[in-house]
């Protein structure tokens, strides 16, 4: 049975009627909402797959079904679906997880009172993420990435009533909106240098070739071609959602959402979407790749930025206390390979990584949930410890997870992704940079899970909580379980020796290359895994933390360096230093402007025509506050001159009056004025 | 053509219903309500009747009513309805009953409020309607009137002020249109929009304007700019603005900001670009630096204010510069890129109905927070009322996200649509422009999170009732608004297209 | 001819200059309504019989009556009648300003060449005036009307005493 | 001299009279006499002017005079109970009195 692409938004539809669901539900029908949430996902997850069979049948096609929304002008302006094997997998991906976590979250939320509230928004963020992903259009693609951007503002707040959490929601959303800003003007130049929108629409799309030629072919002052910019524009948006380098700063602090929203959201798809974004318009952002006398290639760009997040989510990590938010930098610096990724030229394991990390980072967030949920919402790893033995399930599907994220060898799924993008990065003929990155972070990132794991399930309870701890119910450890099973066969459909995933994915054959071929760069990497987790154990696990206030070994060497990444480098300082200053400084000129300037200048205008007599009174208070005193002083005592005149006695008009006359004629009889 | 004069039951209902409630001075405060609220939904009535005998495929005039009123001035009673109008119609029409719904606990002198509110209602439909500048300039004016008395009367403590500074303000920039229309009649010695459009389509009203005196096209143009611009209001010319929305009683507020503001917008689509193309376009420069001016200033001002109603008062400045600045991207850019213009152009028209529609709703949202606090509206005077009203918050989210362009809700796609123009016309002014849409994010979060997140306190710490019945009847037809026209915008968008594909094929050069 | 114009104008000047120097308001107006009669011998020498009818009705009848109701109604006493001297700077000022306005009047009369038209005394009936006011004139004889209501109305409203206020005084 | 400048003579006096006497009296009755009496000066000039002007048979200036008559009317009504209001208000009948309107 397959889906035809015309029906193809029954997926993100069917999540949408959910979130309806929810949101009409009152605080009592639990099981109305969280059962219309997770049966919806369930019901696209299967569309999801059909979806897949379809798009299977003919990998290199691109399947859409474009409609009219309104008219516009003598034209109309179109949206549609699309649907081909990059989404199809993006799709399957999404509702696979989300479901998992939607059941999670059933037992991680059970004792909220906005239950119902909550699965509203989950569902209503599943179906955002599926309108992203089966958008046709960019502007479809826009109004779902900023749903996305709502769901998350929602999901972030849920626990709205504390400050930091309605802080970080805030922050979340203006910060990504930066982003998006340039997401928009690229929008806007590529809809007015191609007359559309629509990804593919037979040969008119602005992906397809015809277009793409005017725009890399048209180049700027600066000699960028029109490509580079608008792509680097779009670039912007995947910045800020993606939480890449410098706009992740809300991604940490996005943490303070329930734990099942870091999973799904900051984890496994919403963070993704970015990447998704660039892999999508991939064609444009590959406009110029074969131009040569262009200062910039869009793509160097990409590289650069996701090298430069890969390495610093990764070095920020190593110094974070809390169990979230190393999760959180590690998702950073992950997101930061996936760009890398695209950046060098594969896209193809981007996506496979993007896919692979979906279901580690989520196995892992739910683990923390669940260790979370455990130890009664103690997320300092400091007071942790000792849970390995109390938490069987948990520890051993977070282990899975960990070993999946370090990319420990042969058997997990995050180890065959990584090894396509160090593989690509390495026959990347630009720069070596990049490579470097990489290795660099798998060290690092091997030795922060290390520390991870070993503080948190290793050694002795450091307080009455982690001593407290019970292992969480079925519902939640199940959905670990299915996830760590995931987390290691996911991997092998995109081996080296059978890229099955690689081949549907771009829709052409794709050779298995023999063992050897960058065997010595595997050889390499898994050396620096082994380094890595050695290190860690060496450091961490062989003398565990005995009490809670104990110094951390590495801040013990180097107390200021660990203090600066644990305060994340202090960008968040910098910038409410820079951004912050200046945002609020605008506000104040603008604002003083108002209240002095434009306010001083129409009053001093207005005091001029009172002059001639309209409204006197009230229009020279007002002007008193304009700055304008010393002119209005002025303008009052001429008044005051005038209004002397004005005796209220009748005579002395009758008088003026009578002696007005009789000078006016003789004025005009003897000066000749006729 | 339809022997029943629709449009004139459109612009005058309103106007019985207020001479209804000046005859019968012992109503009671409730019959009063109710009687006032029932003509006022005769717009809407009549409205959507009229739009079902519309046809929407067609540019001109239609439902045309034309009798001769004061034949040695040549003077006609001369109504009719196009796309635009049918919009700004349709808006008053649903503005006007949740306005006056949101003054329903007022118990001040209620007749008179609702009488004052009709004859308002009445005179901005006739400025909507009317294509022959006498009895438009008359509904202008009128409509001044009971405005001035709703802020004066029902206003709060700065209300006197802010009146006389709003009609010595418009009254100030009308006269100097009223100037320029004189010079006009002089020249050509015709007062109907239609007749000197084709005159200026012609190139013949600059002519006969410059055999007056040569300074008089430049004198006439700039005299009618200012009394639209004063009216709107363009950035410099907004200091009136948030005083008087700021002490206008809710319903007016809503009226003002939902209805009023329009009238100005509609005067630089009706009137100023279709009789002055050739001086427009030699201002639009500059122009659209003022209108960047008001998005940029309008937003970060908004973020400096702690008054919310203040603080919608400057969003309503920011929203509206938008749309002028299409217009005066159009005008500056001439025919170059038709795809441009019609995006641009029916991009202001959409934004000025989805900013009637959201603005006022915040207002609304403003109106009952004031309400539940006794008087209180500031920024710091709440907090956590989201945990004690949660409905109430979720309908103000749906204000706050459709103001703020939240795509899937209205605000959205009309904001699109001018930028798509924009940038297609002068790129630099789009970008400008987007500070504008990052600030109005900044400043309307930084208001949802004041108000409704952290924990209770100041106003909302002790009793918070969750929205009332009332506040419902309004806000949740809003809100559905809001997203049916968000999702589908082709239901606006159908009633208009022909008027802008007409607009962007005769631009001059 | 000339001589009963010069009789009318002496006596109708003499009067109207005695009623404005006496001291005695009562006085004043009986002797002004000697000088609106006055006025209307000279509309009737003139040949205008209605204008004469009417200024007699309206001056001589009504308004003298309503000046007396006036000078009645605001005294507090028998004496209050007789007014206060002028001072003499305020009558002087007066005469010299009146005298300068006279002078530039029967000046401006006398130097000007006036067209005059034929010496018989028009006819103007009665019937023709009122066919011309409820013809061609209809308009200002409404307007007229509506004045005269109006002035009614007001003077009424304005002279009515309030009696709350009259009480409180 | 001819008749009409005589006319014109009389009722310039006449007015002048009333001016002055409007202008030294104090009393408010007095000075809204005076006014009547310039007003009756202008009935006047209509009549003469009708009388012995170039086109007699047009009646303007009679009609004028009817008019001018009626509105004198509503003056002295009006002026009189505003004498009397004022009156009330002040128990004055001086007109320095009754300077309220000084600015």
């Amino acid at each position: 049975m397959n889906l035809p692409v015309q029906l193809l938004w029954l997926i993100p539809a069917l999540p949408l009627v959910a979130a309806g669901i929810g949101a009409l539900t009152p605080r009592g029908g639990r099981p109305i909402a969280a059962g219309a949430a997770i049966a919806a996902l369930i019901g696209s997850f299967i569309l999801s797959c059909l979806a897949l069979k379809t798009a299977l049948v003919d990998p290199a096609a691109h399947l859409t079904a474009n409609f009219s929304w309104f008219d516009l002008g003598t034209g109309t302006f179109r949206l549609g679906w699309l649907l081909d094997p990059l989404n199809a997998f993006m799709c399957v991906m999404v509702t696979f997880v989300g479901t998992l976590i939607f059941i999670f979250s059933l037992g991680y939320m059970k004792e909220d009172a906005n239950f119902t509230r909550f699965f509203c928004f989950l569902s209503l963020f599943a179906a955002a993420m599926l309108g992203i992903v089966v958008a046709n259009s960019l502007l479809l693609l826009f109004v779902s990435w900023e749903l996305v951007g709502l769901a998350s503002y929602l999901l972030i707040g849920f626990w709205f009533h504390k400050p930091e959490a309605a802080a970080a929601a805030k922050k979340a959303f203006i910060t990504t909106r930066i982003g998006d800003l340039g997401l928009l003007l690229g929008m806007l130049w590529l809809y007015d240098r191609t007359g559309t929108l629509l990804f593919f629409d037979n040969g008119a799309g602005c992906l397809e070739a015809g277009a793409l030629a005017g725009l890399s072919s048209a180049t700027l002052c600066s000699g960028l071609a029109v490509s580079t910019a608008i792509g680097l524009l779009i670039f912007c948006g995947a910045v800020g959602k993606s939480g890449q380098f410098p706009l992740h700063v809300w991604l940490p602090d996005a943490m303070e959402g329930p734990t099942p929203v870091s999973a799904l959201i900051h984890a496994a798809t919403m963070v993704a979407a970015g990447v998704f974004l660039v892999a999508r318009v991939y064609p444009l952002m590959s406009a110029d790749q074969a131009l040569t006398n262009v200062p910039l290639h869009a793509l160097t760009v990409v590289a650069a930025i996701g090298a430069i997040t890969a390495l610093m989510g990764a070095v920020i990590a190593v110094a974070q206390n809390d169990i979230k938010r190393v999760l959180a930098f590690s998702t950073v610096s992950q997101l930061g390979y996936m760009m890398l990724a695209l950046g060098v030229g594969s896209w193809v394991a981007a996506i496979f990584h993007l896919l692979t990390h979906a279901f580690f980072k989520a196995l892992l967030f739910l683990g923390a949930g669940s260790v979370i949920h455990a130890a009664h919402h103690e997320q300092d790893i400091r007071q942790l410890g000792g849970l390995g033995p109390k938490l069987k399930v948990t520890f051993a599907t977070f282990a899975v997870g960990m070993l999946a994220l370090a990319g420990f060898p042969f058997l997990f799924s995050g180890f065959w992704s990584k090894e396509a993008i160090l593989h690509a990065a390495e026959g990347w003929e630009v720069s070596h940079l990049p490579l470097i990155a990489g290795l660099i972070a798998v060290v690092l990132t091997a030795f922060y899970m290390t520390r991870l794991v070993s503080e948190t399930f290793f050694g002795h309870g450091r307080s009455h909580a982690s001593e407290h701890a019970h292992e969480s119910p079925a519902v939640m450890t199940v959905p670990l379980a299915i996830l760590a099973a995931c987390s290691v066969l996911i991997g092998f459909v995109g081996t080296p020796a059978w890229p099955w995933l690689q081949s549907q994915l771009t829709g052409e054959p794709v050779h298995p290359h023999g063992w050897f071929e960058g065997a010595g760069l595997m050889m390499l990497s898994i050396l620096l895994v082994a380094f890595g987790i050695g290190a860690g154990l060496a450091i961490y696990a062989r003398r565990t933390r005995v009490t809670a206030s104990q110094r951390d070994p590495i801040e013990a060497k180097a107390p200021s360096l660990f203090a600066f990444l644990g305060a994340r480098m202090k960008l968040d300082e910098l910038y409410a230093a820079t951004v912050g200053k200046v945002n609020s400084a605008l506000a104040v000129v603008s604002d003083g402007l108002d209240r002095y300037v434009w306010a001083g200048i129409v009053n001093f205008l207005g005091r001029l025509g009172e002059f001639a007599g309209v409204v006197y009174r009230e229009a020279d208070e007002e002007g008193l506050n304009g700055g304008f005193d010393t002119g209005s002083e002025t303008l009052r005592e001429a008044g005051k001159v005038y209004s002397r005149s004005q005796t209220g006695d009748a005579h002395a008009y009758l008088r003026a009056l009578a002696v007005g006359f009789v000078v006016l004629v003789l004025v005009i009889t003897l000066g000749g004025l006729r | 053509m339809n022997a029943f004069p629709w449009l004139s039951a459109i612009v005058f209902t309103p106007w019985i219903g207020a001479l209804i409630l000046a005859l019968l001075p012992k109503l009671s405060p409730a019959a009063s309500r109710g009687l006032a609220l029932l003509f006022s939904f005769s717009t809407l009535a009549f409205g959507l009747l009229a739009a079902s005998g519309f046809n929407a495929s067609q540019a001109g005039y239609q439902l045309v009513e034309q009798h001769r009123w004061i034949s040695s001035l040549n003077v006609d009673y001369h109504l009719g309805l196009d796309g635009m109008s049918l919009l700004l119609v349709l808006l008053t029409g649903i503005v006007s009953p949740a306005g006056l719904l949101a003054s329903w606990r007022d118990e001040r002198d209620t007749r008179l409020f609702g009488l004052f509110f009709l004859l308002l209602q009445g005179a901005a439909l006739g400025v909507f309607l009317a294509l022959d500048f006498f009895p438009w300039f008359l509904f202008w004016e009128l409509s001044l009137v009971p405005a001035f008395f709703l802020i004066k009367l029902w206003g709060g403590p700065g209300a006197t002020r802010a009146a006389y500074q709003f009609v010595v303000y418009t009254i100030g920039g009308s006269a100097f249109m009223l100037m320029g229309f004189a010079a006009i009649y002089a020249a050509t010695g015709t007062l109907s929009f239609v007749q000197l459009g084709q005159l200026a389509a012609q190139g013949q009203l600059v002519a006969k304007l410059s055999s007056l005196s040569g300074f008089w096209p430049t004198a006439v143009f700039l005299g009618v700019f200012l009394g639209l611009a004063v009216k709107v209001p363009l950035f410099p010319f907004h200091s009136w603005l948030p005083p008087a929305y700021a002490e206008a009683p809710t319903g007016g507020s809503m009226f003002l900001t939902g209805v009023m503001s329009k009238m100005g917008v509609y005067g630089f689509l009706r009137i100023l670009w279709p009789l002055f193309p050739t001086q427009l376009h030699a201002a639009a420069q500059p122009l659209l630096w003022l209108a960047l001016g008001g998005v940029v200033f309008g937003a970060f001002a908004a973020m400096r204010q702690t008054d919310l109603k203040r603080m919608v008062a400057y969003s309503s400045i920011n929203h509206l510069s938008y749309c002028l600045l299409a217009l005066f991207a159009v005008a500056a850019a001439g025919t170059t890129n038709t795809a441009a213009t019609s995006s641009a152009l029916s991009g202001a028209l959409l934004q000025m109905f989805n900013h009637g529609l959201s603005a006022s709703a915040l207002f609304f949202c403003v109106g009952a927070l004031e309400a539940r606090s006794g008087g209180l509206r500031g920024l710091n005077d709440f907090g956590g009322a989201r945990t004690a009203a949660p409905v109430f918050a979720g309908l103000c989210g749906f204000a706050m996200f459709s103001s703020l362009g939240l795509p899937g809700l209205n605000g959205f796609i009309g904001e699109f649509l001018i930028f798509r123009g924009v940038w297609g016309l002068t790129p630099w002014a789009a970008a400008v422009g987007c500070l504008g849409l990052f600030a109005t994010a900044l400043f309307l979060l930084t208001f949802w999170q004041r108000v409704f997140h952290g924990p209770r306190k100041g106003a909302v710490a002790g009793e918070f009732a969750d929205a009332s019945k009332l506040e419902l009847t309004v806000l949740v037809p809003l809100a559905a608004l809001m997203l049916l026209f968000g999702l589908l915008p082709q239901l606006l968008v159908g009633l208009f297209n022909p008027l802008v594909a007409t607009w962007a094929s005769h631009l001059l050069p | 001819m000339n001589l009963i114009l010069v009789l009318i104008g002496g006596l109708m000047l003499t009067a109207a200059a005695v009623a404005m120097s006496l001291r005695n308001i009562i006085h004043s107006a009986l002797l002004l309504i000697g000088s609106w009669l006055g006025v209307s011998f000279f509309y009737l020498w003139a040949g205008a019989e209605f204008v004469a009818f009417a200024q007699v009705l309206v001056y001589v009848g009504a308004v003298s009556m309503v000046v007396l109701f006036a000078v009645l109604l605001t005294r507090r006493d028998r004496q209050d009648v007789v007014v206060a001297p002028e001072t003499r700077t305020r009558a002087i000022s007066a005469l010299l300003v009146g005298g300068s306005v006279a002078g530039l009047l029967v000046s401006a009369v006398l130097g000007t060449p006036l067209a005059t038209g034929p010496a018989e005394t028009p006819t103007l009936t009665v019937k023709d005036l009122g066919t011309l006011l409820a013809g061609p004139q209809a308009a200002g004889l409404l307007i007229a009307g509506v004045i005269l209501t109006v002035a009614l109305l007001g003077a009424v409203v304005l002279a009515a005493t309030d009696s709350g206020k009259e009480d409180a005084s | 001299m001819t008749t009409l400048q005589l006319c014109l003579v009389i009722s310039s006096l006449l007015f002048c009279i009333g001016l002055v006497g409007a202008l030294s009296r104090s009393h408010t009755i007095l000075v809204l006499l005076g006014i009547e009496l310039m007003l009756n000066a202008a009935n006047m000039n209509f009549i003469a002017f009708w009388r012995f002007g170039a086109s007699p048979t047009a009646a303007t200036g009679v009609l004028f005079a009817i008019f001018s008559i009626a509105v004198a009317a509503a003056e002295a009504a009006v002026g009189l109970a505003l004498v009397i209001a004022v009156y009330r208000h002040q128990k004055s009948v001086r007109l320095e009195e009754a300077n309220r309107l000084k600015g």
